[in-house]
């Protein structure tokens, strides 16, 4: 998860910082103060984080696990993790997880991150090639199509390339507009579903009209020929392109530091 | 009533080859020294059920004790793919596996109906997804009063359920803190049960948090401290996240993989009906680390 | 985030004309000082639901406030009938009062339905009794995978909720313990919610099995100490038995009823907006012993 | 509850008892050590809790409030008093109870009262006269629908008299064995029903084959004819009728103790 640092130009803040800095970045701007926040581990639990301790100190954590309001000095390497448990509001089981809180819709915003996309946001988290006869067997669903059901908004993380922004899904795992327009309604999925995707490229957001993905936002440095390039389908672009603001140096800080303890964490944790 | 068991005796008496078994425990309290007991009985056709396959079902389904994996999310959590378990599916090593998959949701209700001898649960899940038609225990059922269509899952009564908890007093009642899962709806939902626990005291005293099963919905409570290793149990020792990452480099390789399991674990028996309560399982403790 | 305010502020806020009001609390913690609230803020045409409507329920009904009663147990518990509620089902005194009638547990998975947000949820239940055809919200449900015919529960979602809790931090999270009912149910299935508390404290300590109510799942939050009283309040104050015995014979007469009531519950009036929390509440607590 | 004096004829215990206390005696006899109990307040919790005092240390009390393994001093008021809830194994919500633990099964004997009860054991506790005009309300269902028709076995307690056994319930709240042989198995229900109606006249249990109620044991001093007398249709009754064994005065003595302290903590809970 680490790419070639970004210089900036000299007239924003001057520390370099890589494109994965910059999606983690972005998707801690995203967070509003007070949102409650399904959270995954990997890059959503670094960039709720991160968003706790800039601006956001009031954000609500919920972890898959049954803990809510969780509040790590660490980010966790799993959802489990006992920190987790220590410092939350409470802790529920997991079939209270899923059924009085997620399924419930009381969840404002999901975290996702997959292998694939395609162009109405569907992710694929299962397998690349056949189900019957896999090329790679990934991880599976886990909690994420019923994040992606219920949650008032998700935000979806995931790197851009022809591997991961593909023309058709090998797999849907997860729902993001479906087939198009009235997809969701017509599943009787209740949240209102993916809402931005961060990529180290830049951000979309969906056409409300149309429901595909439109490429909004450019990281800095960033070329729009670049991002074409990377994406297996016909990219829509806003008339209004406009560029990420960098990491400011305290984002950069908060953040390098959450890594450290982290990376700490985990050759200390015996 | 439970019975207070050595691990080995209790594996003996609960787990038989073809079983379906679940071993609970949702990043925390991973019942790491019963699977590695199941291992050195070398069972088989086991269907393995688990919300969340990571490193011990790695090694079950490396050691050729699995015939189908029953699962929502399979993965080194916070490392990436679990290499036997990627190997058994692609490539059929050691053994074919057929899988039968959910989403955490869905699962985590198949163990609920079975806990409330339900013969199905309806949830909100699944819709749209490519699930829906690949999956067994998976259908629609429509509300009886608003019409609306929603998924229900069929319920799952495992053979046998495998937990491990922090105590058990001497009567055999367990108590649980911290993460606590879907451990209490394995127990319940299963036929047989086995918990394994960090110690035996004379009594529990309440925690917060806590989840208590009561000696008699347990079939065995077997001691085995460090039982949970290289998962972590609260209060007790943390999770050992080296390893975890290790373990990637371990498992990637088939001979690398059996040459750690037969040091670490298959060269550490503990023979049936030898050991008591109090010695003969603690050794199961701290291995992989 | 739930609001710290006044409990005449927060029943004028939350508890309008025409609800539908669940007020739990079973047996333990339950909100007669919340219930005496809304009495004296003279609501009308409630649905007041309630697995067990004891005296709470029976100020209400033979004070005029409830057009409705969807319950499942209404008596007073070791003592005997419930006269208002008897008067008002017999004899339509003050008002008649529909009924809607379940058991236990049919109730109780109505609420549970409600806060998963499901339109229903299936159980063993009902069976042969004469409940079937008589009660709304049941219907019967075909199991998709066995063909096994269950009852089927339709959702409840109050439009408000009112528990008592022990205590709540100035965030308003609120944590009780002790015999907990269906108190996190009512509270999650319903639009508002209302929770009185004996105390609000600096920090939340956790307790053996406490259910907490994180702020933001709660509307408002009002000090009301002893406003659990003639029912107990674990680690606070003890059921005052005699009270429930004295019920009996306060309440078997219209008269004597109205003149206990106009005494105890009316002359003690927490006006709107006046107190804050911290003290206008607290005169609600003892009251009735 | 109190009914005329029994004064043993010398053949054995000395001390007087009322046939309340022969009932309430007689039920806590029917409990095995180790069973798993389903207990309501009043006649039952008593019974239950002099057996756990006399020959049953280790039953285990189950209340419909939540608390499993409750061990109270005292019998409680109210199936929720809070000593229930300190001295049990565990405490859970009452979803859990009414889904984990009786609908699933768990419980070995389950004890019922009622204002009616028939042939079948069906009993009534929900209204006497029609259900649209009452002529007295009675509290309804509660638990006792799905204690009825879950537990292993059930136990039912009741006064035995032309208003309480009759002929046609006014309102069938809780199944029996409904219309008779295979009714219980067509409705799915699991328990086994009631296998034991203890009067204060005597005991009556299901026949096998009809699954009609038979008087099978008179309580000492009690003639058949005034149990026929009593009964609001024509009683079945055992080939050999026996006599049940009067409360010894270890029965008594526990019995009367726990009385005690219920009265003691009704008048002193402030």
């Amino acid at each position: 998860m680490t790419g070639a640092e970004v210089h900036p130009d000299g007239a924003g803040p001057a520390t370099p910082y890589s494109p994965t800095e910059m999606m983690t970045v972005a998707a801690a701007r995203a967070l509003a103060d007070g949102t409650v926040c399904f959270v995954g581990i990997g890059a959503p639990s670094l960039a709720a984080n991160l968003a706790r301790r800039t601006h956001a100190p009031d954000l609500v954590l919920v972890y898959e696990s049954g803990t809510i309001g969780a509040k790590p000095s660490v980010p966790p390497l799993s959802i489990g993790d006992g920190e987790l448990a220590e410092t939350a509001d409470t802790v529920v089981s997991v079939p209270e997880i899923f059924t009085y809180w997620l399924q419930a819709g009381r969840i404002d915003v999901g975290f996702l991150g997959a292998a694939q996309i395609d162009r109405f946001a569907n992710l694929n988290s299962t397998v690349i090639g056949p189900y019957d006869r896999p090329q790679v067997r990934l991880p599976g669903a886990g909690g994420a199509p019923e994040i992606a059901a219920a949650c008032r908004s998700v935000i979806v993380l995931i790197r851009q390339n022809l591997r991961t922004f593909v023309d058709r899904l090998d797999f849907r795992t997860s729902v993001g507009f479906g087939d198009g327009p009235g997809h969701r309604e017509r599943l009787g999925l209740r949240g209102g579903g993916p809402q931005l995707v961060i990529t180290d490229l830049g951000i979309l957001r969906p056409d409300p009209a149309t429901c595909e993905l439109v490429l909004c936002q450019l990281h800095p440095g960033v070329q729009l020929d670049e991002v074409r390039a990377r994406t297996g389908w016909d990219l829509a672009v806003a008339d209004e392109l406009t560029v990420s603001e960098p990491p400011s140096d305290a984002e950069l800080a908060a953040l390098r530091a959450l890594q450290r303890r982290e990376a700490k964490g985990s050759l200390t944790s015996d | 009533m439970a019975a207070l068991m050595s691990l080995a005796e209790a594996v003996a008496d609960l787990v038989h080859d073809g079983d379906t078994v679940a071993m609970e425990g949702f990043t925390h309290l991973i019942p790491f020294a019963a699977g590695h007991e199941v291992i050195r009985q070398r069972r088989r056709d086991l269907t393995l059920v688990r919300l969340t396959p990571d490193l011990l079902y790695d090694q079950l389904i490396g050691m050729g004790c699995c015939a189908k994996l029953v699962f929502s999310w399979g993965g080194n959590p916070g490392v990436g793919s679990l290499h036997r378990f990627r190997d058994a599916v692609e490539r059929g090593w050691p053994n074919p596996v057929t899988i039968e998959e959910h989403t955490h949701a869905g699962l985590t209700m198949r163990y609920v109906a079975g806990a409330q001898d339900l013969p199905f649960l309806p949830l909100r899940a699944y819709a749209g997804t490519d699930l829906v038609g690949r999956t067994a225990n998976l259908a629609t059922i429509r509300c009886p009063f608003t019409g609306e269509e929603l998924a229900a899952v069929a319920a799952l009564r495992p053979d046998v359920a495998i937990v491990h908890a922090q105590q058990a007093d001497r009567r055999g009642n367990v108590q649980l803190w911290g993460i606590s899962g879907v451990q209490k709806e394995a127990v319940l939902a299963a036929r047989r049960s086995l918990v394994t626990v960090e110690e035996v005291v004379d009594r529990l005293e309440p925690r917060p948090g806590a989840v208590v099963l009561p000696s008699w919905v347990v079939s065995a409570v077997a001691l085995a401290p460090g039982g949970a290793a290289p998962s972590y149990a609260a209060g007790y020792y943390e999770r050992d996240n080296a390893f975890y990452e290790a373990w990637d480099a371990i498992s990637r390789d088939r001979d690398r993989f059996a040459a750690w399991m037969a040091e670490h674990v298959l060269r550490a028996p503990a023979t049936v009906g030898e050991s008591t309560v109090g010695d003969g399982v603690a050794r199961n403790g701290g291995e992989g680390r």
